[in-house]
């Protein structure tokens, strides 16, 4: 029995150190203001090239591990974003972007509003800032991975 | 039985076309990235990228056909390795008989109507129309690329590949006898393996990920490891119907000298895709038919009337 | 750039084509405004865009103001050199608006706006569904006062 | 293949960044019409904006569009400083209006790049995009911020333009100036290009008028309306603006127009930096707001911006109403789109500019 149990964990390892380091990453704004977007498409330039850190940007939900949302979730756009969040294949992880994708930030109180990403689909990592950095997204995406090498 | 295996599984089999395509999947890329002052992926990108395709869960959509959506890329994968066998890699290939050129074309362009089917079978609108412009440019470049990869044959007087590089050590490249015809036979090969200024089926802003959009985990790991081994076949095929091969003394100079051309024709690839916008499917269809084929046409006649 | 369009002949055509009395008010600046009345609204505009080629409808405004709370306020700026904008008073209980559509393609969207946003209700163009507002909004008219939504 | 499918593109896809929801008709590759649906971006903006100070206000209008912030506060510090009855110093005017150029030129570059990635081409995306930074580094040394820069306040403005400031924006506009020569060639030249953009949904300059379009797109089918030059904000009256126009209203004129416009705004930026008057940079502003209504138009990147403020003597603003560039070009998208393949939705898309966080608010 041994045996089969360190296999399974060599196995694991393996698993978890290529889930490590090829983050497939899908973008949805549920309603914010696309400075966060512009940040985001920005990660994909000469000057923050993501895929250094084997980081791509997937078109299609099924192709991907990372879902990387901002805007405070407007009321319309809460089940685009459930159906996306359905589609991916797990193992799968969300951040959410931008400070209104976390508490609602400066959309706070507006009827139409949820105010944060977590009130619809459960959130791994918060990345704040109003405009986030493109080097505070590096940073999240960093911490992910460590994240998932130490096993989730 | 022992060489068999040999041939089959390490050599020109499915372990050194793996490493082939390994390093592939990684110029490709680093040399895209470096064109657009990017830094690029790591080198052992794509082996990430497989095991973690394989380490995801396995989602079916639900009226999609189970088996086939399983067999197709298998099926794919099984004739993208045997085309591999026949191509003779720096003038050794195990098995090599008259005709076996065709052969080899045949099991080419088994994925591209194995991503038709997959494009048709799954359930969606952006795979129905990637299968449908897959199938719609397969029409526009196939036509010109098997009168390119004939030309040599008939230049050769024969349609084994080892007899055309045979003939090649005797008079020469087939390249400089006709430039047309590898000009010709890239643009085909940039079209069956629907890389960028012909990835019309998969163009991401327009049909997200064409056929494949509704593939995951394994299935999608065996995808990307048909249409990598694809290219790698692709070029090796070229290689040696246009530069052909005079050996030099020992293996590892042979060896060297084939690799050397093979990142050559890399090269060449990457520069077509950083360079080239996308075409429209209509567009590459009047390309094709009233550009390349009437200039393949040519080229052929132009072979015959030198090799008679 | 078409002429500069001027004042005077904005009021000439304006009152042209209206029974009550009219004037030139300056009250929002950078504006010259006229209040009309509701039903004369498309034929006035019509008769603005053939004389004197006012088709640049910029915005359509509309709110219920405090010291007015039983009447809704709704107001079509025009451009052409400067800013010309028609005031049209409706009743709060039933606002009723005819439609502009069928001569300024262009104010589909604002009166669709402003339709959903005050629950006005515009004539002569085809139901449509909400253009800002979710599917699922019940709560009626957003931007109406609360304590006055009747 | 003839039979009629219907092509969602959806809150999610590639090509959008921000959510909408497009359902294109097409036949085969023939497209014959679409459906839109808006208001996933509404945050209801003008009824939060009923509830906040004005000081307060300028944070949240800041935030109604990421790649236009600059000028939605600009337009409404101009508004309350109408009602308020006061001017602003001249320099800060110029300083103001040195952003909205730099913010044209940084919301244009954005455009080129989304333009050339969805026609194909990653490497032009990736070069402009680079070259961009360099206005995102010129805005974060002027304000800190790179897309929201807070440099607005009613009075004036909080950030001044410092004597180095001046070398290190006049070389990298200088480097910016070589490379939009160079992006301008490639356009030109690369017959790929052409092939995509030429002769692409067209629009006539009387539909551009029955839809009250005023901007790149209205220029580009020929109708010569620019509010810089026709309506002009303070600073924009002294300095001569050229404003580019192209005959022929299709994608090609529009890509024609928008980079010729980045040349236009760096010139403008050299003018205005030269022109730049000495003195300080705000003036003090009473907290409430005599009871007014003001009417003010500025030229956003993507157009005609319009904001109708009213005061009731409060310090809360009764009631502000924007209208952006944005909405009238997307009530014509439609037309544009009965005429195409379904391979050019991303050219026709790229053409119009999506800002959806403009248009919905």
């Amino acid at each position: 029995m041994k045996g089969r149990t360190r296999l399974r964990q060599t196995i694991n390892s393996i698993y978890r150190w290529a889930q490590k380091n090829s983050l497939w990453v899908i973008h949805y704004n549920s309603g914010g203001c696309n400075g966060c977007d512009i940040e985001i498409l920005d990660l994909l330039t000469p000057r923050y090239d993501v895929e250094r850190l084997g980081i791509l940007a997937e078109g299609s939900p099924r192709h991907a591990d990372v879902l990387l949302c901002t805007g405070p979730v407007t009321r319309q756009s809460k089940e685009g974003l459930l159906q996306i969040y359905s589609q991916m294949p797990s193992p799968k992880w969300v951040v959410a972007v931008g400070s209104c994708s976390i508490t609602g930030g400066v959309f706070q109180g507006s009827p139409t509003v949820l105010g944060g990403i977590d009130k619809v689909v459960p959130v791994d990592l918060y990345v704040p800032g109003c405009a986030t950095r493109p080097e505070a997204i590096i940073a999240a995406f960093v911490q992910l991975q460590e994240r998932i090498a130490h096993g989730k | 039985m022992f060489e068999v295996l040999f041939y089959l599984l390490i050599f020109p089999g499915f372990l050194f076309l793996y490493l082939c395509s390994w390093l592939f999947e990684f110029l490709d890329r680093k040399l895209l990235a470096r064109f657009q002052r990017r830094i690029g992926p790591p080198w052992y990108q794509p082996l990430a990228d497989l095991i973690k395709l394989f380490s995801k869960e396995d989602l079916m959509p639900q009226g999609a056909n189970e088996v086939v959506a399983i067999a197709l890329p298998i099926v794919s994968l099984c004739a993208v390795l045997t085309a591999g066998i026949y191509v003779p890699v720096a003038g050794f290939s195990p098995e090599s008989f008259e005709g076996d050129l065709i052969i080899v074309l045949f099991l080419l362009s088994i994925p591209t109507l194995a991503y038709y089917l997959a494009g048709v079978t799954s359930v969606g609108i952006y795979s129905l129309l990637g299968g449908a412009r897959s199938l719609l440019q397969f029409f526009s470049y196939e036509v010109p690329l098997l009168i390119a990869l004939s030309g040599p044959a008939v230049l050769a007087g024969s349609w084994s590949i080892q007899e055309i590089i045979a003939r090649q050590s005797e008079t020469g490249a087939f390249l400089l006898f006709q430039p047309l015809g590898f000009l010709l036979a890239m643009i085909g090969l940039i079209g069956k393996l629907k890389r960028d200024p012909l990835d019309i089926p998969k163009a991401k802003s327009e049909v997200v990920a064409g056929s494949l959009t509704e593939f995951t985990g394994v299935k999608l790991g065996f995808w990307h490891l048909v249409m990598n081994i694809q290219a790698v076949v692709g070029i090796f095929l070229i290689i040696n119907l246009y530069i052909g091969w005079t050996s030099a003394g020992n293996p590892l100079l042979n060896i060297s000298i084939f690799l050397i051309q093979w990142l050559a024709m890399i090269l060449l690839l990457s520069t077509a895709s950083a360079v080239f916008a996308r075409l429209r499917i209509d567009q590459l269809a009047g390309l094709g038919w009233k550009i390349l084929v009437p200039l393949s046409l040519l080229q052929l006649t132009v072979v015959i009337l030198m090799g008679v | 750039m078409a002429n500069k369009l001027m004042p005077e002949d904005f009021l000439r055509c304006v009152s042209a084509h209206t029974q009550q009395p009219c004037e030139l008010t300056g009250h929002i600046i950078n504006e010259t405004a006229i209040t009309i009345a509701a039903d004369d609204l498309h034929d006035i505009v019509a008769a603005l865009m053939e004389e004197l080629n006012l088709t640049h409808l910029s915005a359509i405004t509309a709110q219920q103001r405090e010291d007015h709370p039983d009447e809704i306020q709704v107001m079509y700026h025009f451009w052409q050199g400067g800013g010309y904008t028609l005031i049209v008073w409706l009743p709060a209980a039933e606002p009723v608006l005819t439609s502009l559509m069928d001569i300024i393609i262009g104010a589909d969207f604002y009166e669709r706006e402003v339709a959903e946003m005050y629950g006005i209700t515009i004539t002569n163009r085809e139901e449509t569904p909400p253009l800002l507002l979710p599917d699922d909004w019940d709560e009626g008219p957003p931007m109406r006062r609360k304590e006055k939504s009747v | 293949m003839k039979e009629k499918i219907t092509i969602p593109i959806g809150p999610q896809h590639p090509l959008l960044k921000e959510p909408i929801s497009l359902r294109i008709d097409a036949s085969g590759e023939e497209v014959l019409g679409g459906t839109l649906r808006l208001g996933y971006v509404h945050r209801g903006i003008e009824k939060l904006a009923e509830s906040r100070t004005y000081t307060q206000n300028i944070p949240l209008i800041e935030r109604i569009c990421g790649i236009c912030s600059h000028v939605h506060t600009t337009t409404f510090c101009y508004a309350v400083e109408a009602l308020l009855g006061i001017e602003i110093p001249p320099r800060a005017q110029y300083i103001r209006a040195l952003l909205c150029e730099l913010e044209r030129i940084h919301s244009h570059l954005l455009w080129l790049g989304v333009l050339a990635k969805h026609v194909g081409l990653e490497t032009v995306f990736m070069h402009s995009w680079h070259d961009r930074e360099l206005v995102l580094d010129i805005m974060e040394e002027l304000s800190g911020g790179r897309v929201s820069h807070g440099i607005n306040q009613i009075g004036g403005v909080r950030f001044d333009v410092d004597a180095e400031h001046h070398p290190m924006m006049a070389d990298k506009m200088q480097k910016l100036h070589e490379r939009i020569t160079q992006f301008m060639q490639i356009f030109e030249r690369e017959p790929s290009i052409k092939a995509r953009t030429h002769g692409v949904a067209p629009l006539s300059a009387d539909l551009i008028r029955q839809y009250g379009l005023a901007g790149p797109v209205a220029r580009a089918s020929g109708v010569d309306v620019d509010m810089r030059r026709d309506d002009p904000l303070p600073p924009y009256d002294r300095l001569d603006i050229s404003v580019i126009t192209h005959p022929d209203g299709d994608a090609w004129s529009r890509t024609y127009v928008r980079i010729y416009e980045i040349y236009e705004s760096l010139l403008l930026c050299e003018k205005i930096l030269q022109a730049i008057p000495e003195g300080n940079i705000s003036v003090r502003a009473r907290r409430k707001v005599p009871a007014g209504e003001v009417v003010v138009r500025s030229e956003a990147p993507r157009g005609e911006v319009v904001y109708y403020l009213r005061s009731n003597g409060t310090e809360y603003p009764a009631r502000l109403k924007i209208r952006t560039p944005t909405l009238p070009a997307l009530a014509i998208m439609p037309m544009q789109l009965a005429q195409i393949h379904v391979a050019d939705i991303p050219v026709v898309l790229a053409g119009v500019d999506l800002c959806i966080a403009c248009a919905d608010r």
